[in-house]
């Protein structure tokens, strides 16, 4: 609590967002599986993250500045060898030098792919009038073309986020659909009754919070991106990249 | 600001009524001859800066000049003079004043009715109310054209306009209240205070609310929460749709919140939330008729094949559930049903069915254990009056431990029956649509309750 | 089989009874009774083999024996019988018969009915059937526990059940009918030679069903299609949950069709499907009141911000269209309005509104072309009786080349201004979302319209 | 007309449903647009016309007998040169020979790939009671999932068409979604006008009919599968691949 309170206290006076990887250091200290993952100063240094994470790699430039990454082109996915790796680091180091205004980089981000799953949503803004208000949902169009959400007040116990997931519209995704293999809910339940508790001790310190997505596939789930805006600040939009 | 001082609102001992025209119609004439029509016992007073004799009582030139302080003042003057009123109010010693005046919202004498109002704890009701009624006390402190009839049903609305409407329907159809309170701008009294002070009036089975925008949201959900671990607590909030928000706003001069936001935390309270003002008093009847839940399995008895199917049809548009009748259920059904009985929930027990047929069934459906409950339906025939049958199924429903929801259709002929069993306390319904809308209404609430006591009561 | 003899079932100029006991209650005392107190005017014989007195009439002991053929025959015997006694009603000269007797539906016997009526053209209504009323013209050959009123609506239903039921209910209510016809099992004639027949019929405004099953679709379809053209068809189907379904299949022994292709026939057939019994009598009050018309867009007028916002939430959640006032119309209401209106749509006119306020909004909003319909709405206040507001606004309403639904909120009250709109032919509704539900059914009723008279008559 | 009649008599003498291209064709001269194919006997065949066709190309084995060609296994997408087109033809052929009962093969079918653009499905079956029936709705789960479509009895005009189109849960698809493009409505309802002028020409000759997916691409749209069943035969299942 006391380490989010911090955290957070810093990125409100510095005027940003929490980086994808200090939301995810936050919600790792509650139990919550996220991707592997590290911040490298240089090509090289990736390059030796990426052998120890195991290929394939995720990269992305990691700067307080940059909130949605992928629109700002300095997102790589599905790395498959060190080659790639390399190309992909002089790109996005290149792409990053042309943002205007120029923004601060802490480096580059090596992170883990996440396996091909059910993509997972929850969010959270902190209402003037309710406080916390915790928001869950299927990830992609499911969410943003069909606003199938669960709008819940938290702490959720796992039960109630089963039945809060069993509620969405696109529930049958749950049960494996087309082939894709079912999910473990009730897991899946107790991850979110877990963020629900973050949620929680995040207190009034936030005004929006985005784990989007977390993926599902079979028994796991692991968050793959998030972002956490202090309280004082607005989100410039709500999906990041 | 709790309940402080509220009771001399709903109780008072004494009453005042400040600018009481002469002319019949008028609001200050109105809200007088109201309170004499009803009946108040205590002393009441007139105070009108023209010293007429109106409803045959003296004016007093001002507050000062009266002899005791009012418990409550009925101010209906002019929004100029509302703070100057306020202020001697205050000074007299009175503790609760209803403001019927309009146009004083986001005004600088809005600020100073309260700054007036604040060192004396005098509350405030409105401004831009009807006033409250409280029929069990005699008290009728409004100017609503007409007065409510005593009941144990408390209706509290931020709308002054649906209030008269609400009246007038509910007198109609032989509804009454507890208390029938119009908040009006919410200027100091709102939803919070009255829950509050309702939550333990014995007097009150449940509460009804007509919501526009929430205001001291914190306050309402803790009273609401409180509230809601006592007697139902159901609520209306307009603004469901984006537009509807926006047209609140611009009536309540509120930025309505999220309509979702404010679904969750109905939830989270334990309240209900339904959406239409008729709903509202059928859910009312539901909640306080029914037996303890048991779950949401619902088994429906008919003498005809399509009023069961419009019950089936309303289910499950609502994602009820309707119970899967077991081998040693049917079995027993068939004992007790001619041949031709479909064997399956909904339970046709056929249009010739006699007396014993109907009873016969039930018990079979009451004694169940995959069955939670049971939507007993009767459409008229000319073999049997619903009458008798009302009178042999009654000591079974009466006696059985899980809740039973009936339907009579139709009008004259099933009145008898249908008085018969509202009379006796069960949840009666003139169409199988409605019926099952209250059942589905009682499975959300007893959700949002079961989620409400597994919280800690501090939160 | 068409409109052949449907007449004699209808305007029959003499009714024979078969079956009719001695003991009050039983079904074929019941019919002869209905069909005395109703007064019917031609010749009234009964059929029975004990040759008993009944209702002062003398029992024939067969069919055979009648003086003369009846051209509407009434049968009330056992299952067992009606082949033989249909026989000897062909062989008579009888040219239609209403089968009231349940249980032979899939049976040899009935079968041995039809063919016995085929070679004579003797039309069947039922078996399994309630009967049928023509209040207008003293018919009441059913065993229905009272008489209807004449009016000029005709209900058509294939529930024996919920007959008896609405005919209770619309008694209730004052509603009346042209023809109250209940199909049972529909052997021979059914819904699509009824529409036939009522599509013609001049004393028919609308033409109300209740479906479980449709048998014969494409005489269904082009019955439909035609009488559509005439005059408003509305149709209730059961089954629109998958559950549902499977429950009128048992009950009916019909599996449903799917009802999505039910909808998608209702809509090309030019009808108007609603959801419950309820909506119909809605349905047929608006699509009969409702002026010509001209599109979606709804403007609300209220002296109650909550009544329009609830007005909103029920349209925005129907996908309606709520009007956007043009500039000029926001003038125009400007200079009848006070400063605080919240110059949008809904039309907030304040509830301190004079008369003269409601005339004059009214006016604006009847004149401005971005609006195609007006939802005006009332909730009493002690300001104006309701009385004098709808006295002042009639006359604009009545004149208006625009549909206008009246929402008079409340009950006593407002009861006298509500009888003065609907007297007029308003189209008059108790609560908002009721008027707003009606705004929406009429124009998916005039999309369906459109769609059908796009299509050439042939089809 | 008499084309469909001749087509549909035959396939239901053979007990079978039209192939992809026979059902092709029949659209085909409704003026509605399908993907460029050719029939070939041989691998050598397949080169040839895949040069014609132009790369990338797809691969199906056609055969009466095979409805699900997807799940059969017989189905390459995606072949971007000639080496891996003769690899696919190599593969599909030998798969097809393990296939129980062997099924009748007409040989290797090379088609033009469609741009991936938003999926349309028009479906109809022919109703005991009220004849032919026609739905419309957007592929994928749109339709699995959410059985979001409209219905309709044919014919419709192109006015009604856009207006079934614009009454779909995912009507927001159409006005481009994400980045996508949006595509020409009014052309797509005119192409599902003339499709349920093809549905009422067949009248009472077909059980089901399947047109899934129609590939639109801004303002081009093409059919790239189909699927007939002649009326006396009920389809194996609702979906084909
Ligand atoms: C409050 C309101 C009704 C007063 O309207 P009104 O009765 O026409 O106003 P009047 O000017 O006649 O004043 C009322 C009386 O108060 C008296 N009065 C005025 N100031 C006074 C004062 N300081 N002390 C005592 N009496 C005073 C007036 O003399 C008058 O009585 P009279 O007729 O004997 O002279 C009006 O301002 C209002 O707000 N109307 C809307 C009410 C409403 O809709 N509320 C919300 C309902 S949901
Ligand atoms: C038709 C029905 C009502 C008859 O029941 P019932 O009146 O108890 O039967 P009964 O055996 O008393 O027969 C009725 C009369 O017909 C007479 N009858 C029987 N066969 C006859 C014949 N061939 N010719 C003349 N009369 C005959 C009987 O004598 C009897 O009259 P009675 O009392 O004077 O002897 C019953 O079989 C039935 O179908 N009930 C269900 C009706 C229903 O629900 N319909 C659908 C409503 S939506
Ligand atoms: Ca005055
Ligand atoms: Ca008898």
């Amino acid at each position: 609590r006391s380490q989010v309170e911090a955290l957070l206290g810093t990125a409100r006076s510095e005027l940003r967002s929490l980086t994808e990887r200090e939301c995810k250091r936050l919600l790792a200290a509650y139990d919550i599986p996220v991707t592997r993952e590290r911040l490298c100063a240089d090509t090289e240094a990736a390059v030796a993250a990426a052998r120890d994470i195991g290929y394939p790699v995720a990269l992305k430039i990691e700067s307080p500045d940059i909130e949605h990454k992928t629109d700002a082109g300095v997102v790589r996915l599905g790395l498959v060898e060190e080659a790639a790796l390399r190309q992909a680091c002089q790109e996005v180091l290149q792409t990053a030098q042309f943002i205007q205004p120029p923004p601060r980089i802490n480096g580059l981000l090596v992170q883990e792919m996440s396996p091909s799953g059910l993509e997972i949503v929850v969010g959270a803004r902190y209402d003037k009038q309710f406080g916390s208000v915790m928001v869950i949902g299927l990830g992609g169009i499911w969410v943003e073309l069909l606003n199938d959400v669960s709008v819940v007040l938290p702490p959720v116990s796992t039960e109630d986020a089963v039945t809060l997931l069993r509620n969405l519209r696109g529930r049958r995704l749950l049960d494996g659909f087309r082939g894709s293999p079912s999910i473990d809910v009730s897991a899946l339940g107790s991850l979110i009754s877990r963020i629900s508790k973050f949620i929680v001790d995040l207190g009034d310190n936030f005004s929006e919070m985005d784990i989007n997505p977390i993926v599902v596939t079979g028994f796991n789930a692991m968050v793959v991106d998030a972002l956490i805006v202090p309280s004082g600040l607005e989100a410039t939009s709500k999906t990041k990249g | 600001m709790s309940v402080r001082n509220l009771e001399a609102l709903f109780a008072p001992a004494s009453v005042a009524v400040v600018g009481v025209p002469e002319r019949p119609g008028q609001v200050g004439n109105v809200v007088l001859r109201n309170l004499q029509q009803a009946g108040f016992q205590g002393p009441l007073w007139i105070v009108d800066r023209h010293a007429s004799v109106v409803g045959g009582l003296q004016a007093f030139p001002d507050v000062d000049s009266l002899p005791q302080a009012p418990d409550l003042a009925v101010v209906c003057t002019p929004a100029a003079a509302v703070p100057s009123i306020i202020e001697a109010l205050a000074r007299k010693g009175t503790r609760a004043a209803a403001v019927i005046t309009a146009g004083l919202r986001h005004t600088p004498a809005e600020q100073a009715m309260l700054a007036a109002a604040r060192p004396a704890l005098l509350r405030i009701l409105g401004p831009n109310c009807l006033g409250v009624l409280v029929p069990g006390a005699g008290l009728n402190a409004s100017f609503a054209p007409g007065n409510a009839q005593p009941g144990s049903l408390a209706f509290v609305t931020q709308s002054g306009a649906l209030a008269t409407a609400m009246l007038d329907w509910a007198n109609g159809h032989g509804i009454g209240f507890s208390h029938f309170v119009s908040l009006g701008d919410c200027a100091d009294v709102d939803f919070g205070d009255v829950l509050d002070y309702l939550a333990s009036d014995p007097g009150t089975r449940a509460i009804l609310m007509y919501m526009e925008a929430v205001t001291q949201a914190r306050k309402f959900m803790s009273a609401a929460r409180a509230a809601a671990r006592n007697k139902p607590v159901i609520v209306v909030k307009a603004g469901r749709a984006p537009e509807g928000a926006r047209a609140a706003a611009s009536h309540t001069g509120a930025l309505a919140g999220s309509d979702a936001v404010f679904d969750a935390a109905v939830r989270r309270a334990g309240m209900l939330r339904v959406d239409t003002l008729e709903d509202l008093f059928d859910a009312a009847q539901t909640l306080a008729h029914v037996k303890a839940w048991r779950g949401e399995r619902l088994a429906i008895l008919t003498n005809g094949g399509g009023a069961g199917v419009l019950a089936v049809d309303a289910l499950m548009a609502g994602r009820g559930r309707l119970a899967e009748l077991g081998p040693a259920t049917l079995r027993a059904l068939d004992e007790c049903l001619p041949d031709s009985w479909p064997r399956a929930n909904p339970v046709d027990i056929i249009g010739d069915a006699p007396v014993a047929r109907y009873a016969d069934a039930l018990r079979v459906l009451l004694a169940a254990p995959e069955v939670d409950g049971v939507l007993f339906m009767h459409a008229p025939t000319a073999i049997v009056p619903a009458a008798e049958i009302a009178a042999a199924c009654l000591p079974l429903v009466r006696a059985a431990a899980k809740p039973v929801l009936a339907c009579w259709l139709g009008g004259q002929v099933v009145a008898g029956a249908r008085q018969a069993f509202s009379g006796a306390g069960i949840a009666t319904y003139g169409t199988p649509e409605r019926a099952v809308a209250a059942w589905l209404q009682r499975a959300s609430y007893a959700r949002n309750q079961e989620a409400l006591l597994q919280l800690p009561a501090a939160m």
